[in-house]
């Protein structure tokens, strides 16, 4: 695993931080392996498992044939033979071909069993759009998987996120599904220093205030993080300071957090760029409005992608998508209520 | 006739299909052939117990009646060792206390579910190894060496090959027997995960039962293989044919494939060909006859089991004729046999079963919320 | 088709009201075909489409192997190739094993051909808890598909919605997920006499107002419709008159009813039988909370099964799912807020 | 050079690999030889100038390079129907222009993409069949008879077979053609689809275009199999092996799979054994030398179709050796060709539909709102 110098400081990338917390682990935990196409040899699609299949053999770094299913039910197998499993979807839209066995298998086994078996298991892979990737290679589809009980859910926005959170979901003994935002992987404006050893661990379930602020609750995660900070940004021009939250874990959801920014702001715009229906910004939408209503001073927003699929080209990907205009647009319009 | 605990082993072979010189069965002893009819008894047992309970409203849910069936599980679960694992399936309730079963029905030791459980699980009890949270066959047990099923037919080979990949890791070669119905073998996960196990010589082997309908479809609208162990010829892999009517032979077609299996050279396909006795679940007792004949079913039925093994036994000397007409299990409808029909160990054992589980409590309402997720590690 | 005959009126139940407008459907449209597991000789494990097969023939009614996502890919094959197809899952639970060829095979044909091809095809099968069914014969997985943007979502709640959504749904020229209630398949205190012919349609899209009343609104869908209406005589004994909307379509949602409803009641409960995050309840709430805030006197509240698999046994069964008591419960703390 | 739009109809004959006693190829005219040529020019030329336009940063996306697999495309879609069904997947981009280009690349009748269309999807315009709504590959035309797919491996299999269902239902016996990686076999669709179409015996002809790699992964963690058309035995339906490299070969088996899927008989596979010129995608032309040593890439782009295919045509004298030295096109790294390797109608051909593509406008923002229900039928 060769981290990403840059020349001056030792900052890291999104992608060379998740590559170090799964070497880390690997090197730790003689019992986790990882399952994927194209991930041995080739070391990813993207190179998160660059060098690994070197460093820890074949075996433990498997090349998968293209069976998404069969991926997941096998990962689920060896963690209920006794290994912790990272399996990789190439890109996270491939997922639906594993469903099955991911929302009945894997999902449920702790519950089925009443407690005598659990899961350990990482299923992660790229996600998100703003890329060009189109339909099939674009996708925020993690609503799908917070409707089925029993999978944690995790989706960083920086490097240093995505290494302590994936150490912790490494080490979590359910199944956790992992969105890493491709777009970030090599961002170079993005890049940090990391902590090493168990300083880098960020706990799942708790969210990170990204900004501080007074008159309007942004809550995000993955790349509109980015897009709210920006907003936020704009927003201060106008003389409103937005408070920006990246939840960084969805289930469990850090509700305490984001009632606490509003008991201060009691303004509410929840941004991502999943489609509305159904989406998780809906769902903390939901959430805060049954149990913060009494702080809500407007009615709380959302942005998100539209009710479509995400098309190929720029123009129509971002017709469909948040922007930092439309966020910006809205979250004047809700402090202006 | 209680069990006793000696443990058969047979040679290693490599897999020869048609041409091995010697059975696996010939390496069995007259104990082990007396042993293999007391567990049809009991497979059987179970089942026809549960019909006339289920019949008198006793039991929740559905019933997927394994009558007729028996030789298959009976014949594949014999020659695994202790620590092998199986994966049963909605058709295979009598799996779940047979494994490990020659290591006596009642050894609390042996990896197995002990009567008591199952029956637990049937009467949804807290006793349950699942505390009665999924229903009927969906049990399992991590250290009885049983895979927990979902609904998702063929849902489980892909689990057995992970198992069988960590035990590799680990340094094993235990073989993981799954079960699947000759109808499931349609299902995508069924090629990806036997595509899988083949690339990697896993020892996953699987059962399929063919019992000509997949509940009320005819095998030639689900597969257009004649055999369904052709399958096995889109993997390279041995697809054995089994008469699932005939104990020995399935006991020497499954050994072939389990010792295959456990010497590094792969996964295999055993067809096991049977009929379904009844409805595809008692719900379906009566629609069955919609689709089927009169005649199909009882010529479906003709070949028994019990009658078969022990015809076999016969021949071999290791039970008198005068035996073999004490209990007549076999050529009757589960409503038409009484407990005089079945050896009287067999009827104890599955009675204290039901006492333990009649006498279990139920779960708490509040169970329903808990174990969505583990706490801590 | 026999449909039941009560002995003093014709009135109809859930089942045989959804197989009269299927066999309607199949002797108007020539081009329509049925695919699914044993609903060709057997009739469907619940008789849905029993005698179809008899009248209409092996090739347009036809027993499937057992492939959900064959059933899938081949129905939207079909309608390319210009048939009308109702593609059944024997039970909704399975769709997860077809769940690529729905979400992104089918819904976004339309999209991805700018028009070019639409495929009308309506899946339907029994769904919904109550009954004892456990994990996999008890799902309302209906959230998944709402969030997979090409899909209508249908969940009638009586006999003459499951009959006059049915017939629309196989003349809608967009794929129909068509969520049956199977505790209502049979339930003779709901059955019903049935308009005939083009009288029986009931559009997509169009909310029902199963209980006017004037204190609060109880938004919901399928089996939990007639628990809000029992919660709703509850009400009624403590002095208070609840409305009851039956959405029936959940995509596209109709909500002018409901804004409608608030603009009286200014309460809001939504209902359903869904896990919690990401259901079809929270989107409800979300969507009247951004547009009918200045309605909405108290918190708004959903009732939901909690985030867990469906268990087997009754009392968990009812512990994890919407009663009537916790409808009538949460409706009261919001009316009194 | 320009094609005629003559049409071969090969007499309808029984599949019987290796024993037919004449090939298809046998039928087959002078000119059509030499159309086969041609064609191959056409993929080759498609492709090396895309490879250029994109290593200028004039293309968004990812280009999957066919180089190497042209014989694959031309002598498959040869031999079909105008009214056949065709469903390509990401290597195959030049399918959607060769579809029934034996009766006039030009000819605006013919059932199959104009070269403007294609370019005009490649160069994100709203000329293309699908307004640029989906990237690359994934065009196609229900009036042209291409089904469109999706980027899941596999997934347009049952599409094909309810296309073919619907047409047998109206009376027809149209083939469709699906292409498929041989990495994609793996999956579950894969099995699903073709059991079923081989239930029903469905005319689906799948043609294996087996290039060694999915991407990073060799064939042997992919298959079981050393042949993949071995897959077919799984389903009891014929299975070819081509050679991939051979156009006339391609065409023969495919032929022979065409006519008995057309007479009713079912469906089959065809394995073509090629090779992938360059990495899996442009993006990955440099790692690939990670993971294929540069031995193998040059022993596997050894066999140039366009070189093999010339050969024929010198053998059989429907070309002199000085018309076979004219256009070298083969045995060249893309980059190497120069527009003086092809036939000069070939590159006007795509030039043309280039220039109508950068003529084109893209498709207006408001379009990604539009289009995700039919409003009315
Ligand atoms: C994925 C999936 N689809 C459908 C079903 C419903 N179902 C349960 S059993 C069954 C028939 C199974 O037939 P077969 O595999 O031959 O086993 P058998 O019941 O004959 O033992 C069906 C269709 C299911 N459980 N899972
Ligand atoms: C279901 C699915 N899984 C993974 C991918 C990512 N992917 C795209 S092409 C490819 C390799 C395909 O290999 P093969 O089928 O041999 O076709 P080739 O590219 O060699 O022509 C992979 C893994 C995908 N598109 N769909
Ligand atoms: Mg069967
Ligand atoms: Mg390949």
């Amino acid at each position: 695993m060769a981290a990403t110098l840059d020349p001056v400081t030792t900052k890291t990338n999104y992608l060379n931080a998740l590559k170090s917390a799964i070497d880390e682990e690997m090197g730790r935990n003689p019992d986790m392996i990882c399952l994927g196409e194209d991930i041995g040899i080739l070391g990813g699609a993207f190179g998160v498992t660059e060098g690994l299949q070197a460093k820890y053999g074949t075996h433990r770094v498997m090349d998968m044939p293209i069976s998404e299913a069969a991926i997941v039910g096998v990962s689920c197998g060896a963690a209920l033979g006794g290994k912790t499993v990272m399996a990789e979807m190439q890109f996270i839209d491939f997922i639906s071909c594993g469903f099955d066995q991911i929302v009945n298998m894997t999902a449920t086994y702790h519950y089925r069993t009443a407690g005598e078996v659990n899961i350990p298991m990482v299923i992660r892979g790229p996600a998100g759009g703003y890329g060009g990737g189109a339909l099939y290679h674009s996708q925020m589809n993690e609503a799908w998987f917070a409707n089925s009980p029993g999978l944690k859910i995790v989706c960083p926005s920086t490097p240093s996120d995505a290494k302590g959170l994936m150490i912790s979901a490494l080490r979590d003994p359910n199944p956790v599904l992992f969105y890493e935002i491709k777009e970030l992987y090599r961002k170079r404006e993005i890049e940090e220093e990391l902590n090493a050893g168990d300083d880098a661990i960020v706990p799942l379930g708790k969210a990170r205030i990204a900004r501080e602020g007074a008159d309007v609750t942004l809550v995000t995660y993955g790349q509109n993080v980015w897009h709210c900070l920006e907003a936020a940004d704009n927003l201060a021009k106008e003389g409103y300071s937005a408070e920006v939250i990246d939840i960084r874990t969805l289930v469990p959801l850090d509700e305490e957090t984001i009632i606490a920014s509003l008991q201060k702001t009691n303004r509410l715009v929840v941004v991502n760029e999943a489609p509305m229906t159904c989406g998780f910004a809906g769902e903390i939408l939901a959430r805060m409005t049954t149990k913060a209503f009494r702080y809500l001073d407007a009615p709380p927003a959302r942005v998100t992608r539209l009710d479509t699929p995400v098309p190929w080209v720029k123009p129509l990907e971002l017709h469909v998508l948040p922007s930092v205009e439309k966020i910006t647009e809205t979250a004047l319009q809700t402090i202006r209520f | 006739m209680t069990p006793t605990a000696t443990k058969t082993k047979a040679a290693p072979r490599k897999l020869e299909p048609h041409q091995t010189p010697i059975l696996a069965r010939d390496l069995l002893t007259p104990e082990d052939h007396r042993e293999l009819l007391n567990q049809l008894y009991l497979a059987r047992y179970f089942d026809v117990r549960l019909i006339k309970e289920k019949k008198r409203g006793r039991l929740r849910g559905t019933l997927y009646s394994s009558h007729n069936q028996e030789a298959v599980l009976v014949g594949s679960l014999y020659g695994l060792e202790p620590t092998d694992w199986i994966s049963p399936i909605h058709r295979d309730m009598p799996a779940f206390f047979l494994k490990d079963a020659k290591n006596g029905w009642r050894n609390p030791e042996r990896i197995g579910m002990s009567i008591e459980e199952v029956c637990s699980q049937v009467w949804c009890k807290v006793t349950s190894p699942g505390r009665a949270r999924d229903n009927w066959s969906h049990i399992g047990s991590k250290a009885k060496r049983i895979i927990h099923s979902t609904s998702m037919l063929a849902g489980t080979i892909p689990v057995a090959a992970g198992v069988a990949y960590a035990n590799r890791l680990d340094g094993g070669n235990d073989v993981v027997l799954t079960y699947n119905g000759e109808g499931s073998t349609a299902q995508g996960i069924f090629h990806e995960a036997i595509n899988f196990a083949a690339v990697h010589k896993l020892p996953v082997v699987t059962i399929v039962e063919n019992n000509q309908w997949a509940y009320g479809t005819p095998l030639e609208l689900s597969s257009p293989n004649k055999d369904v162990a052709d399958r096995a010829k889109g993997y390279s892999i041995p697809g054995l044919v089994a008469d699932g009517q005939d104990v020995l032979d399935v006991y020497d077609k499954v050994m072939q494939a389990v010792e295959h299996a456990r010497a590094g050279n792969g996964p295999s396909i055993v067809e096991c060909k049977t009929f379904r006795a009844y409805g595809h679940g008692d719900h379906d007792d009566d629609r069955a006859a919609r689709y089927r004949t009169k005649e199909d079913v009882e010529s479906g039925r003709s070949r028994d089991p019990i009658a078969i093994c022990k015809i076999h036994l016969v021949n071999k000397g290791y039970l008198t004729k005068a035996e073999a007409k004490k209990y007549m299990a076999e050529n009757k409808h589960a409503t038409q046999t009484s407990d005089e029909d079945f050896p009287p160990d067999v009827v104890s054992y599955m009675s204290k079963g039901i006492e333990f589980a009649l006498a279990s409590p139920p779960p708490p309402a509040e169970e329903g919320a808990m174990w969505v997720f583990r706490e801590e590690n």
